[in-house]
């Protein structure tokens, strides 16, 4: 973990959501720090939690959620801002970028609209200057005609470049910390690596840190600098990009690489796990991954295992494959 | 909004008048007997002498389209034919009564507009009780048609509290109003329950937008959130009903009018439907109908305007 | 291939695990009253305690009394016994309606999104210009045509209510169409009516009762609208809508029973019929909040 | 087995496919690449008949398939040529059908089965994706994404069709639940000798079921071959480029043109 003190602390996240009777936990433990300027991924399947993580960043979640545990930015709890200061926090602090630009961006209002809005609704920052700082932004992320495109409609634009508005209307912002939560999951593989490109050179430029939502590991150790993994709402293992493929210490970061299909791959089997990811509301007693760990034993199903560390990172497993790994060297 | 969707709507706007015309002709050859019978008004035993000139006058022995285009173009000129049951022209009838019938639907529609809209956007922006509360009304106020309330009004306010004129529609602009309040309040009620109830869900389905979640997640003021992105995007959906909703106060002023004895076209039509005269049906019908699409079809072109995508989807 | 024993729990998502809809306690009292109505359009006249149409001379415009627990009518009528006996006349009128308007409608719709192309055109277009007739004009023209009488206004009403059958099924259908489902079986080898009567209209088939348990709430207004401005059920027919009218001058001195308890039943039926229908409408896939 | 020549489908003005052509052998397995927008998944339709081409031919084990949809007998000697798996799980299947009744209706339209005999030979097509009787008994709803798709892969291949389409077919389903779909598909290859189609945008796939690969980009074929080749020396510009951008250890994101014009 770094040494500075972080920018985003969260500690024993725990989210619940209503249901149609009572209530029910989504998210379960999420241990995560983040420095100034650095970049974490955050992966998982679905119903994993790590959408609902980073909303609640933003205190975005559906009304009704209940959030336990600590969340704190530049170590302020965010849970407990008021209104004026969430609003002052989500417009000049924390910025995000959404899956679907298409849904995310008002269809009835122009592009140039949905850009200055921010600067100027959110800030107060007057027309003619918001005007000009979002032109500057659109420049860098790679959309010359700036003029043309503030006038369209989003319906007029290409994913690829609504999600280029998305992130520049980000930018725009000036923001501490870019949310991206799944920002190129609904785009083609080369315009994913245009946008995951303009994303990370603006970081560089601006010493921006990000937290990165993916399904996708190789995405994740490629553009940020530490891998978060969670499974069934919970954070199961935490490295740095780096040392993921040889240092992952949790079976199900390990399944997860072995059931990743590659280019470079020759006609073999996967190596797949059995069963299907469960959501956060349905984990069983003890370790979430047991009933589909291979290496499972009769402590994984009854003891919850926490983030302790191995290897290069923590993991929350009984018996970690470094451990293991270690004992047979020595 | 495109020129294409322009042209489509008034394409269908006409065609549908030329073959709402042709229906409310031919509905008159349908009928069971002599058309020359049942307009001099069905029940007399009438000299076959003036059957003769009837048919004579009313081209009733001239082809079906020959006939048809002698009576459709006599109406696109104003003239109406003749009512031999009300021994006037039917375009004089219909002239002394449309002022009545267009202050009664005018009224009604300011309601439906102003209540409707109100009551839906307030349900939804509150909520809660609040919300809880307004949709239990206005659902309940749904199923009390016209005619019910009619009763319900005249019972209350000019029985019970003698506070308004119960018959006939006054005269001067404050005799008007107090004479139309009860029957346009009647018309009205059920369609400001509809209206409140499609404003509410549509408010509410956009306060559920992802569009809106960025701008909230952007730290956008509330208020600039409600204003610029939830109801200028429900607008159009809001408008399109709404419009629905004046139209359908068009098709059911004649149960008003009955109710309170205005001498309108609705009570006209109705008059004459029950005296058999169909040259006054028919008229009264045919202009009952033009109204009506052609408050749809402004309607259609305004909530194009309003939301582009509704053109840009094309067809309805 | 291995397949792990997974916990069977309904399909894993991101939601919170929502037990089976069931209908709610509003629902289930409105599916009440709407049997209760039921019950007396078939048992109404057995359960009146005087016949419909007895006039009685000297008990005019009577109140309520242990004799007549409503009052009587203008002509002595026993008002309980007419409500009674009426609820056969006021509602299979509606349901006529309905019944003719779904069915007509929902094949209409079938052929148009199956089909498509000028099919598909020519039906949205004749229904377009449908459309612009409203339903209560139809019905008196109809009237005025064929003379009053329930008979016109029914048929009028059921054209008149076709474009919004068919809108809204065509366009479940079109939807339902295009599921790959439907696709799969049509490159399976099913044949069309396989795949329309086994499949189609199966599922499609929440929606349609939806559809016509809101529009059986219209027609019953429509319908009673007619007969209260004289086009519909004639006197001495026990017939709602008739009642509100035969009762409305009565209001002016003072005896608004027959008028009010007429009116009652109408609008007590109707919310009813809206309840059950938006409470069943929660319950279709996609069935708003 | 499957042989298509100068395939073309053109909607108004827009050309969706332009002269598509291959030859796929009997057990073989082809796969077809390409981004939004390349045409490949009207290929497919059209292939397997969902789409009327605007010209050229296909043919199946030597045999025309000729416009229009036959009718009965011919309609189902046409389905035991190619049968098709779609990409969304939650819609291919009808919701109110168990999961059984779904394979059994398919079975029925191509053999005479009846009582234990068809229940038996519906277990066995269950049994090969890997569904168990629980499973079976249930109702779409109860299952998630993968089971779903196993499912429809049982039905299709109750058809016992020559050739089986799979139109991204994997592209909805988690890694750890898409890892165990191309394991099964490689396994039913191997046991049934069905040739496969295998449409899908992502590259990573290609190498573990298809022996053969064709890259599409807008409407045309850019280059194929077989695999190993085309995925380690890519000859097109347009190959090489979407084999770059895919993510792999030791991978940076680059920027390497200008925005499309759109």
């Amino acid at each position: 973990m770094s040494a500075a003190a972080p920018l985003l602390d969260i500690r024993g996240l725990r989210i619940d959501l209503p249901t149609g009777a009572g209530s029910a936990t989504a998210v379960h433990r999420v241990d995560l720090a983040l420095a100034a300027g650095e970049a974490a991924a955050l992966v998982g399947e679905s119903g994993s939690g790590k959408s609902l993580t980073a909303r609640s960043v933003l205190r975005l979640l559906p009304p009704g959620a209940e959030v336990h545990g600590e969340l704190r930015f530049a170590g302020e709890s965010v849970p407990g801002m008021s209104r004026t200061r969430l609003r002052e926090f989500r417009a000049g602090e924390v910025a995000m970028v959404f899956q679907d630009p298409r849904a995310h961006i008002n269809p009835a209002r122009s592009v140039g609209d949905f850009l200055v809005e921010g600067l100027t609704a959110a800030r107060g920052v007057p027309v003619r200057e918001a005007r000009r700082r979002v032109e500057a932004v659109l420049q860098e992320v790679g959309i010359p005609d700036a003029e043309r495109r503030m006038r369209q409609r989003p319906g007029e634009l290409s994913g690829g470049l609504l999600q280029r508005v998305m992130i520049a209307a980000a930018l725009a912002a000036e923001p501490k910390l870019l949310l991206a939560d799944e920002p190129t999951t609904a785009l083609d593989v080369t315009t994913q690596e245009e946008v995951m490109a303009i994303v990370t050179e603006a970081r560089e430029a601006r010493g921006l840190a990000m937290l990165f939502i993916t399904h996708d590991l190789e995405l994740a150790a490629a553009v940020c600098d530490r891998v978060v993994v969670m499974y069934a709402g919970s954070t199961v293992e935490e490295l740095p990009s780096g040392a993921l493929h040889h240092g992952a210490a949790h079976p199900y970061t390990r399944a997860l690489l072995a059931s990743r299909p590659s280019v470079g791959d020759t006609a073999s089997g996967l190596r797949a796990i059995a069963g299907r990811p469960l959501s956060g509301f349905e984990v069983p007693a003890g370790c979430s991954f047991a009933p589909r760990c291979p290496r499972a034993r009769d402590a994984c199903r009854t003891d919850t295992p926490l983030l302790r560390a191995a290897g290069t990172g923590t993991s929350a497993c009984h018996y970690p494959h470094i451990t293991e790994e270690a004992e047979q060297r020595a | 909004m495109t020129a294409s969707f322009l042209a489509t709507r008034l394409t269908m706007l006409v065609v549908t008048v030329l073959v709402a015309s042709l229906g409310i002709y031919g509905a008159f050859m349908l009928a069971p007997g002599d058309p020359a019978t049942l307009l001099v008004g069905g029940a007399r035993k009438p000299d076959p002498a003036v059957l003769d000139r009837i048919r004579a006058e009313y081209h009733l022995d001239d082809p079906f389209f020959a006939g048809w285009w002698h009576w459709f173009s006599g109406c696109l000129h104003g003239d109406f034919g003749r009512s031999l049951v009300y021994r006037d022209s039917v375009g004089h009838l219909i002239g002394e009564r449309a002022g009545d019938t267009f202050a009664l639907v005018a009224y009604a529609a300011v309601l439906v507009l102003v209540l409707g809209t109100a009551i839906g956007t307030v349900a939804a922006l509150r909520g809660g009780r609040t919300e809880a509360l307004l949709t239990a009304a206005t659902s309940g106020v749904m199923a009390v048609p016209t005619f019910i309330m009619s009763v319900l009004l005249i019972w209350v306010f000019a029985v019970e509290l003698p506070w308004f004129p119960v018959y006939g529609s006054g005269t001067g602009f404050g005799g008007t109003l107090s004479h139309l309040t009860l029957p346009a309040v009647a018309l009205a009620v059920s369609w400001v329950g509809y209206v409140a109830q499609v404003t509410r869900t549509s408010v509410r389905t956009e306060l559920r937008g992802e569009h809106v979640e960025t701008a909230r997640s952007r730290g956008v003021p509330e208020s600039v959130v409600i204003r610029r992105h939830v109801l200028r995007n429900a607008s159009g959906p809001i408008f399109a009903v709404s419009g629905v909703g004046i139209a359908g106060l068009i098709a059911t002023t004649a149960v008003a009018e009955q109710a309170f004895g205005i001498g309108g076209l609705g009570a006209l039509m109705i008059d004459a439907a029950l005296k058999q005269d169909l040259a006054v049906v028919q008229a009264v019908s045919l202009l009952f109908v033009v109204l009506f699409v052609a408050v749809n079809t402004v309607v259609d072109l305004v909530s194009a305007a309003l939301d582009p995508r509704t053109a840009q989807g094309g067809s309805r | 291939m291995s397949t792990a024993p997974a916990p069977v729990l309904p399909s894993a998502g991101r939601t919170p695990p929502v037990r089976r809809r069931r209908l709610d306690t509003a629902t289930l009292a409105a599916a009440a009253v709407v049997g209760v109505f039921v019950l007396l359009a078939l048992f109404g006249p057995l359960l009146a305690p005087h016949d419909p149409n007895a006039v009685d001379p000297l008990g005019v415009n009577a109140g309520s009394s242990a004799g007549h627990l409503l009052g009587t009518d203008d002509t002595g009528r026993d008002i309980l016994s007419r409500i009674l006996c009426g609820a056969r006349a006021s509602m299979a009128a509606p349901a006529l309606v309905v019944l003719v308007s779904t069915a007509a409608g929902t094949a209409l719709a079938l052929c148009a999104a199956w089909f498509g192309g000028w099919t598909d055109r020519l039906v949205s277009g004749a229904l377009d210009v449908v459309f612009g007739f409203p339903g209560l004009i139809m019905a008196v023209l109809a009237a005025a045509v064929f003379g009053p009488g329930l008979a016109a206004p029914v048929i009028a009403l059921s054209i008149a209510y076709l474009p919004l059958v068919t809108r809204v099924v065509r366009a479940a259908a079109l939807k339902e169409r295009s599921l790959p489902y439907v696709s799969a079986l049509g490159l399976l080898g099913a044949s069309t009516p396989r795949i329309w009567l086994r499949h189609l209209l199966p599922n499609l088939a929440p929606l349609i009762l939806v559809q016509a348990t809101i529009g059986f709430g219209y027609a019953l207004l429509d319908v009673a609208a007619v007969s209260f401005i004289g086009l519909g059920s004639q006197p001495p027919a026990p017939e709602w809508g008739l009642m509100v009218s035969n009762g409305a001058p009565g209001i002016l001195t003072g005896q608004p029973q027959q008028s009010l308890y007429a009116g009652l039943m109408i609008v007590v039926l109707v919310i009813a019929v809206n309840l059950l229908g938006s409470g069943l409408s929660r319950r279709l896939p996609g069935g708003a909040a | 087995m499957l042989e298509v020549r100068n395939l073309r489908k053109t909607f108004g003005d827009f050309v969706a496919v332009d002269d598509v052509a291959f030859r796929l052998e009997v057990g073989g397995s082809l796969a077809v690449v390409g981004e939004s927008g390349s045409g490949k998944t009207t290929t497919a339709r059209m292939i397997a008949g969902l789409e009327q081409p605007t010209a050229g031919s296909i043919a199946v084990a030597g045999k025309e398939r000729g416009p229009g949809r036959p009718r009965g007998a011919g309609r189902r000697a046409r389905a035991r040529e190619i049968q098709m798996v779609f990409q969304d799980p939650y819609s291919s299947l009808d919701r109110r059908q168990r999961v059984r009744d779904a394979v059994a209706e398919a079975v029925r339209l191509h053999r005479p089965l009846r009582g234990p005999a068809l229940a038996a030979r519906v277990d066995e097509l269950l049994d090969l994706v890997g569904v168990d009787e629980r499973q079976a008994g249930s109702l779409p709803r109860a299952l998630s994404g993968g089971q779903r798709q196993r499912v429809a892969i049982a039905r299709a291949l109750a058809a016992e069709p020559q050739v089986l389409i799979l139109d991204e077919a994997v592209a909805a389903l988690d890694v750890s639940i898409q890892a165990q779909i191309l394991n099964l598909l490689a396994h039913i290859r191997t046991t049934t000798g069905t040739t496969l189609l295998f449409i899908t945008h992502d590259l990573g796939v290609v190498p573990h079921i298809c022996d053969e690969v064709l890259v599409m980009r807008s409407g045309q074929v850019v280059e194929s071959g077989p695999v190993p080749s085309v995925l380690r020396e890519p000859q097109h510009d347009y190959t090489r480029r979407l084999v770059a951008s895919v993510p792999k250890p030791g991978w940076k994101p680059r920027r390497r043109a200008q925005p499309p014009a759109a």
